[in-house]
């Protein structure tokens, strides 16, 4: 398992892993944003906690599709399904890989983005909060999409479709813990229900997960 | 499994799962179809002819009250048709009877139509009520959501191209799907209070609708619920032809 | 005949047209597409029962 | 060591062998042989595990099977040394100097994939089942891009491996010199040359249970105006 989680890291880490294109893609979204409502201070402080998470939410989506293809198209998945680590060993590593090299760095990259927003100083530790503990649900979530999506040619964009209405409850409670927060508000209602579905997703999601992934590979 | 099938033989019609079998579930809904359409017209017309032209204005609401034979019944099925997808999807994974899956796959674009009715009468009722076309409303948002899963449910079966296979991923999907829909639907509430403290935006129907305002949505409620039958019957039908159909043409190829 | 709708005319009358609209066309396309598969089952049953025979 | 009895499989839904048995002892290579689309692939694929059959059993060991199919399993960006020793981690094995060694990669260890002769990765993933310490291989056209120097190597690493107690099946065309090994026709099992167990109209349109009516559910061979 330790192995596996290793090679993901390097394959995403190095050359053609695609491990910058989701923060710049979060950055690209974010300075896109006041373009599209107007430079209003006021305005975009208060949306600044909503758009730093759906960027996020957006980011973490675009790689989700190579969770599995990679692996599914040169054959290791067929050689990792007859290894002695159960698929959803498997699922669960890729997904923690997944969300280290992707949720992790957008939740450290996000307060530097939150400074272009004008988000209110009290809501950055908020924010970051939040983001810690909702992106792993992201992750786990998608990859349920991706094993879904595994062996299909379009895959991409029916995994988008699959994947964006799971994320609801998820960027609900994220994202109104992260403007509670910067409102000055009390968050820890929304953090304890984000950290729930986290938990809840992380236990779960890799069983679904793994039995669409073995029915992929028949 | 000789064996097995004699065991199934001794048991008879008694056993529902006879039904199952796609030979006897073009019997069987071959006579059931004619009736369930028939009846599903009948409920309709009489449901919605009462309700539109029989029924008086609310007090309150106008003659805009007229809308609930419509948008009541549809929200409900939109509903229900997604709760029979999570029955039978849970039966082709236990069980696997094709024709459960294939009900699945035929209930899926009908419960889609009832959401967007749903939300295409709740949309025109709130202009006049609301002062505006769409409000995030929670109940509105979560039907909203369950559109979204009709949609990305019907795009999966779509996009598989071995029909086991889609049969099996569209059945997870649907198991997960309806844990995050219930999810939804929670974190919608709380978001949406949490927007606007104490100002509800829903209407509770069931509250005050009289008597006069009762009787015709009845039957309306059971002109959609044959309606769905007989659709469902329908389509399913037509499923099971094109899955003996692609099974024909392959061993077509073979041969 | 038509009952005074006051108002709301507009609204209530969209609200059945849309509705009446969207439920024809699931029955529609319904019908219609297993009208297509059946058709092309019995040619496809007919073409094997010749070559079979 | 790995056995199969009445085994009937399908690809796409559609029947593609049965009524295929065979039992592989410790130190045998069985060889499967036929026209493109038999089925050799999905055999493979039953027999690894990977896909349920429509109907007979598969009886491996516990973990006992290694399964190497047409891709290579070798990630581009990642060394030989590191896509050996990943194969060798996730299967409890630590060892990779024999596997380098057979398949002649010694030298070539800290080489990127990526740069690689297709004959050389072609190598590299077929060292991959020497780090699984798996008994039983499985391997889909082996031979595919290598020169006859290497179809040698892995000739021997399979014989090394039967020799040593281990096993091998394999889907292959060309003559690999392994003159013990055994081959299995598989046209004589085509689904259809043999007659289909219960393929009455009755059985055909079950949708019961397991197995052949099961997965065959739709297709129905005789009688079909009794459907509609």
């Amino acid at each position: 398992m330790i192995a596996l989680l290793r090679r993901d890291l390097a394959i995403a880490t190095r050359a053609g892993g695609g491990f910058g294109l989701g923060l710049a893609f979060f950055l690209v979204v974010v300075v896109l944003v006041p373009f599209g409502v107007g430079p209003e201070t006021s305005v975009l402080t208060r949306i600044a906690p909503g758009v730093l998470w759906i960027g996020a939410l957006l980011a973490c989506l675009l790689s989700l599709d190579r969770m599995f293809a990679l692996d599914y198209e040169d054959g290791s998945l067929d050689l990792l399904a007859t290894a002695p680590i159960p698929l959803e060993g498997v699922v669960a590593v890729k997904a923690l890989a997944h969300w280290l090299t992707t949720g992790l760095p957008l939740t450290l990259m996000a307060p530097l983005l939150a400074v272009l927003l004008n988000l209110p100083p009290q809501g950055f530790v908020w924010l970051v909060v939040s983001l810690a503990l909702g992106t792993p649900a992201l992750s786990v979530i998608g990859a349920f999409g991706a094993a879904l999506t595994v062996g299909l040619r379009r895959g991409g964009l029916l995994l988008s479709l699959l994947v964006l209405p799971l994320y609801v409850p998820t960027l609900i409670f994220g994202a109104e813990a992260a403007r509670r927060g910067a409102e000055g508000m009390e968050a820890g209602t929304p953090l304890a229900l984000l950290t729930g579905i986290s938990l809840g997703c992380a236990a779960l999601m890799p069983f679904a997960a793994a039995a669409a992934l073995r029915v992929n590979l028949r | 499994m000789q064996q097995d099938r004699g065991a199934l033989k001794s048991r008879g019609m008694a056993s529902l799962w006879e039904y199952a079998n796609p030979k006897r579930f073009m019997q069987v809904s071959a006579v059931l179809l004619p009736w369930m359409a028939g009846l599903s017209a009948l409920c309709l017309v009489v449901g919605l002819v009462w309700g539109f032209f029989f029924t008086p204005d609310d007090f309150r609401q106008g003659s805009t009250v007229k809308i609930i034979y419509l948008h009541v019944p549809s929200a409900l099925m939109a509903i229900n048709a997604w709760l029979m997808m999570l029955v039978t999807s849970l039966i082709w994974l236990i069980r696997r009877h094709h024709v459960s899956a294939l009900a699945a796959r035929a209930a899926a674009p009908v419960g889609l139509v009832m959401t967007v009715i749903a939300l295409a009468t709740g949309a025109i009722w709130g202009q006049p009520m609301w002062g505006t076309w769409w409000a995030w409303d929670p109940r509105l948002t979560s039907f909203l959501i369950l559109g979204l899963f009709y949609l990305g449910y019907i795009a999966l079966w779509e996009a598989v191209e071995n029909a086991d296979t889609a049969a099996d991923l569209t059945s997870v999907l649907c198991l997960v799907g309806s844990v995050f829909a219930v999810l939804s639907r929670y974190a919608v509430l709380f978001w949406n209070q949490g927007l606007h403290q104490g100002a509800s935006l829903s209407l509770d129907k069931e509250e005050n609708v009289a008597d006069v305002f009762y009787h015709p949505l009845l039957v309306s409620i059971a002109g959609f619920v044959l309606l769905f039958v007989a659709l469902v019957l329908l389509r399913t039908r037509t499923e099971i032809r094109q899955r003996r159909l692609q099974a024909l043409l392959n061993r077509e190829r073979m041969a | 005949m038509m009952p005074d709708l006051g108002k709301y005319a507009a609204e209530v009358a969209a609200a059945y047209i849309v509705s009446i609209v969207l439920i024809a066309g699931l029955v529609w396309a319904s019908l219609r597409r297993g009208a297509k598969v059946r058709a092309e089952l019995r040619r496809v049953e007919a073409r094997r029962g010749r070559s079979d025979g | 060591m790995l056995s199969a009895a009445n085994l009937a499989i399908s690809r796409g839904g559609v029947p593609v062998l049965s009524g295929l048995s065979f039992t592989l002892a410790r130190g045998e290579a069985l060889i499967l042989r036929g026209p493109n689309g038999i089925g050799k692939t999905t055999l493979l694929r039953t027999l690894a595990g990977l896909q349920p059959p429509l109907a007979g059993q598969v009886a491996a060991g516990e973990d006992a099977v290694a399964y190497a199919g047409h891709a290579d399993g070798v990630k581009p960006t990642l060394s030989v040394a590191e896509n050996l020793a990943f194969w060798a981690r996730v299967f409890g094995q630590d060892d990779i100097a024999p596997a380098l060694a057979a398949f002649d990669l010694a030298g070539l260890e800290s080489r990127a994939a990526q740069n690689l002769s297709a004959g050389q990765k072609r190598r590299l993933g077929l060292a991959r089942m020497m780090v699984t310490g798996r008994p039983v291989w499985m391997f889909d056209e082996p031979t595919v891009s290598l020169d006859s120097a290497s179809v040698a190597l892995f000739a021997a690493a399979v014989r090394a491996h039967l020799a040593a107690g281990g096993a091998a099946v394999m889907a292959t065309h060309i003559d690999l010199g392994l003159s013990e090994a055994r081959v299995l026709e598989l046209a004589p099992f085509r689904a259809g040359a043999t007659a289909v167990p219960g393929g009455t109209d009755d059985r055909a349109y079950d949708g019961q249970g397991a197995g052949a009516a099961r997965r065959g559910a739709f297709d129905g061979d005789d009688d079909a105006g009794a459907f509609l």
